[in-house]
């Protein structure tokens, strides 16, 4: 749902909030706060916001913290989680060995 | 012991070959086949690995695979997910820290 | 490359159904699946399931996946277990990780069956040992035989959350509390009321504030919430725990489907990012199907149904049906799945605070905030009579698709009526046998055979009793309120563990006769 | 009408449309970017290995690569405020026979000629530098100024900046087409939105060449699309950029710990793209391939477990070289597109020469072999 999208809209200024330390994404070790932060800084869809800090981009492939991001992001942008677009989905599904990942059986 | 001996709908669990391993140079018993995490969970062990960033504690999670938190150093090679590894007689397995070996 | 005529993702209820379906017409089906053993998350539920005879009713899950794997076999379906499918793409070529190598697979069809992946829900300290999904605890208990922990809190209300409880307790644990912010209990009032009278208290409106301990959890607080959900200060309570488990719903594990170029959408009826589907499964990238949680969170009994759908669907979609073949197919499974997406917890209900039953009869409140019914509203619920002599009293008080309570008399006492969702009544002229098979087969544990006065100022109550170690003839006790409470002494009288009765053992106990109506467990200290 | 007018134009949210913006911006002119996808940095931008290289190249593009590293990446991470984790621990260019050796002796002494310091080196030196390559490699060309960085993070960086000075961008507003006023290029119009601007800069990469087309210039070039890989996060190994004669592969391990590499199967010009909407797909050969092409080097990384993959497509110019600056024929007009794969590096360059050629009517570096007018037939 490809929209116009003004960066340069207004949406509010940072204000920092008691639970901006709280870990989100548990593989890369991101807080509540630096999303928050990314938001602000420009970082206005879940695709940027992972480029930008890695949050779902760890061992688990944001299994755990894909849904826990959206929720932030869209509250920082005072809209619906649904109007996110979620990140692409890419193969290897599972982390595989290179070794693994090597050696094609036909 | 947090294992179930019986339980009221599954019953008693089949024999298993129970075999030794280490954990970060301990002996442990656990049984053969069972994930590493689960044979590290009847003996009590609970943290296996601190995180790079903050050196913060982590254990089971998922218990399915999916979310990693359970990675350890397991013969030498890092981040493999113990809740779904078997475990063999022999292993050596040792808390991960960070990335490092 | 090696081509299939149907690819399957996942062997789960979905993936299976679609393949025994599929595999039963002719079609060379190949199943993939990463676990070493087939069945999804069905071996895990050691639970009694809902619905009628078509849907497995009152058969515990763990049974139907052994039944589906029997099938599965005889229908030809080739199972490739360990086999980690790390890519799909839009002309339907799958890339699966088998032992050390990468093989690829070209389907003429594809369904996706990967099921649901778990939510979480954060709290300073969630990243602690001990803090575990409710999928995980169901893994270590019922798959690898060992306790999560001594002592639990459960956070969510839903049916995982009341399932997992309930199956702590049977795996020896304490569960301390079960928590929900929600105001009102979202899973089924029978799984609820079966924790509560165990002595598990809920706590509805309340969220963890806090899980302590260093390295790994020692305890939880938690706090009354406001309507915005913000927690309310004073109201803290603090437990001690060793593990602290969450429940709090399930998204769909669709990543598979939108690498493969399907359209989606984000559709919360439908618990997350869900591919756009036909009614039958289909996605926009014609001949891949999808099936089961991954295109929308339900329970397993509709898994099935839809997998039946989609392995029906490829069916015609490679010549093996003709198209009204496949309609006619379609038409019977697609009133099965209606008839389970009915009641008060059909999808189109989520959320809704609904006040009446379809027979017009107030819900009950406290059930839908503590867990339980209460003495004064059960009176008002169709099952619950009083006769004389030893009579079922059926505490079923909300309207979900179940019915083996009516097929389980051999004396045809028990009636849900025209449908499914019904409550169930015990009708005028009818004789108890005290047989038990109704006790048994309640897949919500609320059916109880009671004698309210055996003339001599004591009643008998038989209820359903699935722990260890189970009590003996002559043990004496506490019969337990629907809360939980000690109310008054009893003592065993009967132990019943019938085959039939499939690990549901009936213990029938002796209270005054003041709690024929009231007590509803038994324990012995 | 008034809101969607600008100094300059800049149609293409990528690298050089971020740092032209910020160049721009720093020098008092007022922006506007429009990017097609929703994505800031959606194109080659986000989807390469991170080199950051002066070896290699080309003699027409070399003075950009060198200008880069001596004035503008040093300092980069200060200057925009984020860390682009840019490294400048050298380039290691590997082969493994003669025939590699020629190859890289060829592409060696070129660039010594236009005064880079770069040598080939043999396999002791080689395993000095970086002890965990294979025995089988023999011979490499090192070029100790060159290195790498975070192409994701350095994007986004120029972008945050730029649009803290106050640089409107703008995603999911496609470009179709320009148009010339008395004269002059001043328009461009999407399907919405007509912006104005003194000048028009347009970068988007292999789109580039449609939208030119509205106005009669047209940049010989072709998609190709190639694909990268990234580990888990691993040890910390080398600092290096490293690349092979043959174009096996090419990447470095990020800060973070995790390797990035990129590489071909050989089949990209015929790759199907079985992508979405907003991100071209991977191939299914392709990252196994990347991967045997790695382990032929460094058979220590074959237990790396990879995460993702990801594909993109080269925006690949008819001789190999960008095309840079302005077009005599449309006045207005400034063209940067048809990187061929090598624009990362050089992206800061670009866009600070461009704000140069703009404002002031010139470059100090020279650009002139990479003029839109060179393109000729053979004969």
């Amino acid at each position: 749902m490809s929209r116009i999208i003004d960066r340069s809209m207004d949406i509010g200024e940072f204000v920092p909030q008691p639970d901006d330390d709280m870990l989100i994404c548990r593989c890369e070790e991101i807080t509540k706060g630096e999303i928050r932060r990314a938001v602000h800084d420009g970082m206005w869809t879940i695709t940027e916001i992972r480029r930008y800090l890695r949050t779902g981009m760890g061992l688990c492939q944001g299994q755990t913290c894909s849904r826990l991001v959206k929720g932030i992001v869209a509250r920082e942008l005072h809209i619906s989680p649904a109007e996110l677009e979620p990140a692409t989905s890419r193969s290897p599904m599972r982390p595989t060995e290179m070794k693994v990942m090597g050696n094609e059986e036909a | 012991m947090n294992r179930i001996e019986e339980h009221p709908i599954l019953g008693k669990k089949e024999e298993r070959q129970e075999v030794t391993f280490t954990f970060d140079g301990r002996e442990l018993k656990g049984f053969e086949g069972e994930p590493i995490a689960i044979a590290l969970k009847a003996n009590g062990v609970l943290i296996h690995r601190y995180t790079k960033k903050e050196h913060k504690p982590r254990g089971i999670f998922c218990a399915i695979g999916r979310c990693t938190d359970c990675v350890m150093v397991v013969d030498g090679k890092p981040n493999i997910r113990t809740c779904v590894t078997p475990l063999k007689a022999g292993m050596v397995v040792k808390t991960q820290n960070g990335v490092e070996v | 490359m090696e081509r299939y005529e149907v690819i399957i993702v996942g062997a789960g209820p979905s993936g299976l159904s679609a393949a025994i379906e599929a595999a039963k017409r002719g079609l060379k089906v190949i199943v993939f699946d990463e676990n070493d053993k087939p069945g999804g998350q069905l071996f895990k539920q050691i639970h009694k399931f809902f619905g009628s005879k078509e849907h497995h009713a009152k058969i515990r899950g763990f049974r139907i996946g052994e039944q589906l794997l029997e099938e599965a076999a005889e229908a030809g379906v080739e199972v490739q277990l360990g086999a980690t499918v790390i890519g799909l793409y839009s002309d339907k070529e799958v890339n699966v990780r088998i032992g050390d190598s990468i093989r690829h697979y070209k389907g003429d069809t594809v369904i996706v069956a990967t099921g649901a992946a778990e939510n979480m829900v954060t709290f300073p300290g969630w990243t602690l040992p001990g803090v575990i999904g409710a999928g995980a605890a169901q893994t270590m208990m019922n798959i690898h035989g060992i306790r999560p922990g001594k002592k639990v809190l459960m956070l969510g209300s839903g049916n995982v959350g009341l399932v997992v409880s309930f199956q702590l307790l049977q795996a020896g644990c304490e569960v301390v509390a079960l928590v929900d912010a929600a105001p009102r209990i979202g899973g089924y009032g029978v799984h609820a009321a079966k924790v509560a009278r165990c002595g598990v208290p809920f706590y509805l409106s309340h969220t963890i504030t806090k899980a302590h301990g260093e390295d790994h959890v020692t305890g939880v607080t938690i706090s009354e919430v406001d309507s915005h959900f913000t927690p309310i200060e004073g109201t803290e309570k603090t437990f001690e725990v060793d593990t602290i488990c969450m429940a709090v719903g399930l998204s769909p594990m669709s990543q598979l489907l939108k690498m493969a170029g399907c359209e989606m959408e984000d559709n919360p009826k439908r618990g997350g990012q869900v591919p756009i589907i036909d009614d039958f499964g289909e996605t926009s990238v014609s001949g891949i199907f999808a099936a089961g949680d991954v295109s929308g969170i339900e329970e397993a009994s509709s898994a099935m149904i839809e997998g039946r759908m989609a392995g029906v669907c490829v069916s015609e979609y490679l010549g093996y049906l003709s198209e009204e073949e496949k309609e006619a197919e379609l038409k019977k499974l697609e009133g099965d799945l209606d008839s389970l997406r009915q009641g008060m917890f059909a999808p189109k209900n989520r959320g809704k605070l609904i006040e009446k039953t379809d027979e017009g009869i107030d819900v009950s409140m406290n059930l839908l905030q503590k867990g339980y019914v209460s003495d004064d509203e059960i009176e008002r619920f169709p099952g619950v009579v009083h006769r004389k002599g030893v009579h079922p009293v059926i505490e079923c008080t909300q309207n979900i698709p179940c019915n083996p309570c009516q097929d389980a008399c051999p004396k045809k006492c028990i009636s849900t009526g025209d449908n499914i969702t019904f409550l169930p009544f015990i009708k005028d002229d009818c004789e108890c046998s005290n047989c038990g098979m109704c006790v048994a087969s309640c897949s919500g544990q609320a059916i109880f055979l009671v004698d309210e006065d055996c003339g001599d100022g004591t009643a008998t109550i038989t209820l359903p009793y699935e722990f260890l170690p189970l009590p003996q003839v002559g043990d004496t006790g506490y019969g337990l309120s629907r809360s939980g409470e000690k109310l008054c002494e009893a003592e065993v009288v009967l132990v019943r563990s019938l085959k039939a009765f499939d690990h549901t053992n009936l213990l029938t106990m002796r209270v005054p006769k003041e709690y024929a109506m009231k007590a509803r467990f038994f324990t012995k200290d | 009408m008034e809101k969607n007018k600008a100094d300059v134009i800049i149609v293409g949210g990528g690298i050089i449309g971020c740092a032209t913006a910020y160049y721009l911006s720093k020098r008092g002119r007022s922006v506007i970017v429009l990017e097609a996808s929703d994505n800031i940095g959606n194109g080659g931008s986000s989807r390469n290995g991170g080199g950051v290289r002066q070896s290699g190249r080309d003699p027409r593009e070399l003075p950009l690569a060198m200008y880069g590293i001596k004035e503008l990446w040093p300092g980069l991470s200060e200057e925009l405020g984020v860390n682009c984790e840019y490294h400048k621990d050298g380039n290691l260019r590997l082969g493994k026979n003669d025939k590699h050796k020629a190859i890289l002796q060829g592409l060696t002494d070129r660039a010594v000629a236009c005064g880079l310091d770069v040598r080939m080196i043999d396999a002791e030196e080689i395993k000095k530098i970086n002890p965990y390559l294979s025995d089988e490699v023999t011979c490499a060309s090192w070029c100790p100024t060159d290195g790498h960085a975070n192409p994701m993070v350095t994007t986004l960086a120029f972008y945050r900046k730029a649009r803290q000075q106050g640089v409107r961008f703008i995603t999911g507003e496609p470009v179709e087409r320009l148009r010339k006023v008395r004269g002059r290029l001043k328009e461009v119009y999407t399907k919405e939105n007509v912006y104005e601007g003194d000048y028009v800069v347009v970068a988007a990469g292999y789109e580039s060449r449609p939208i030119l087309a509205t106005v009669g210039v047209d940049v010989p070039m072709h998609k190709e699309l190639v694909e990268c890989l990234v580990t888990e996060a691993e040890p910390h190994m080398f600092d290096q950029m490293l690349g092979t004669a043959e174009a096996d592969f090419y990447g470095h391990q990020s800060d973070h710990g995790s390797f990035v590499f990129g590489g071909m199967s050989g089949l990209e010009l015929d790759n199907k793209d079985t992508g979405a909407k907003n991100s071209p797909g991977n191939a299914a050969i392709t990252a196994p391939c990347i991967c045997r092409g790695i382990m032929k080097y460094f058979p220590a990384l074959e237990n790396a477990k990879i995460v993702r993959t990801w594909a993109g497509y080269l925006d690949v110019c008819q001789d190999g070289v960008p095309v840079l600056g302005f077009v005599d024929e449309v006045p207005g007009l400034v063209v940067a597109c048809a990187f061929t794969g090598h624009g990362f590096g050089i992206a800061p360059a670009v866009g600070e020469q461009l704000a140069r050629l703009i404002i002031d009517g010139k470059t100090t570096v020279d650009i002139s072999g990479l003029r839109y007018g060179r393109f000729k037939a053979k004969i």
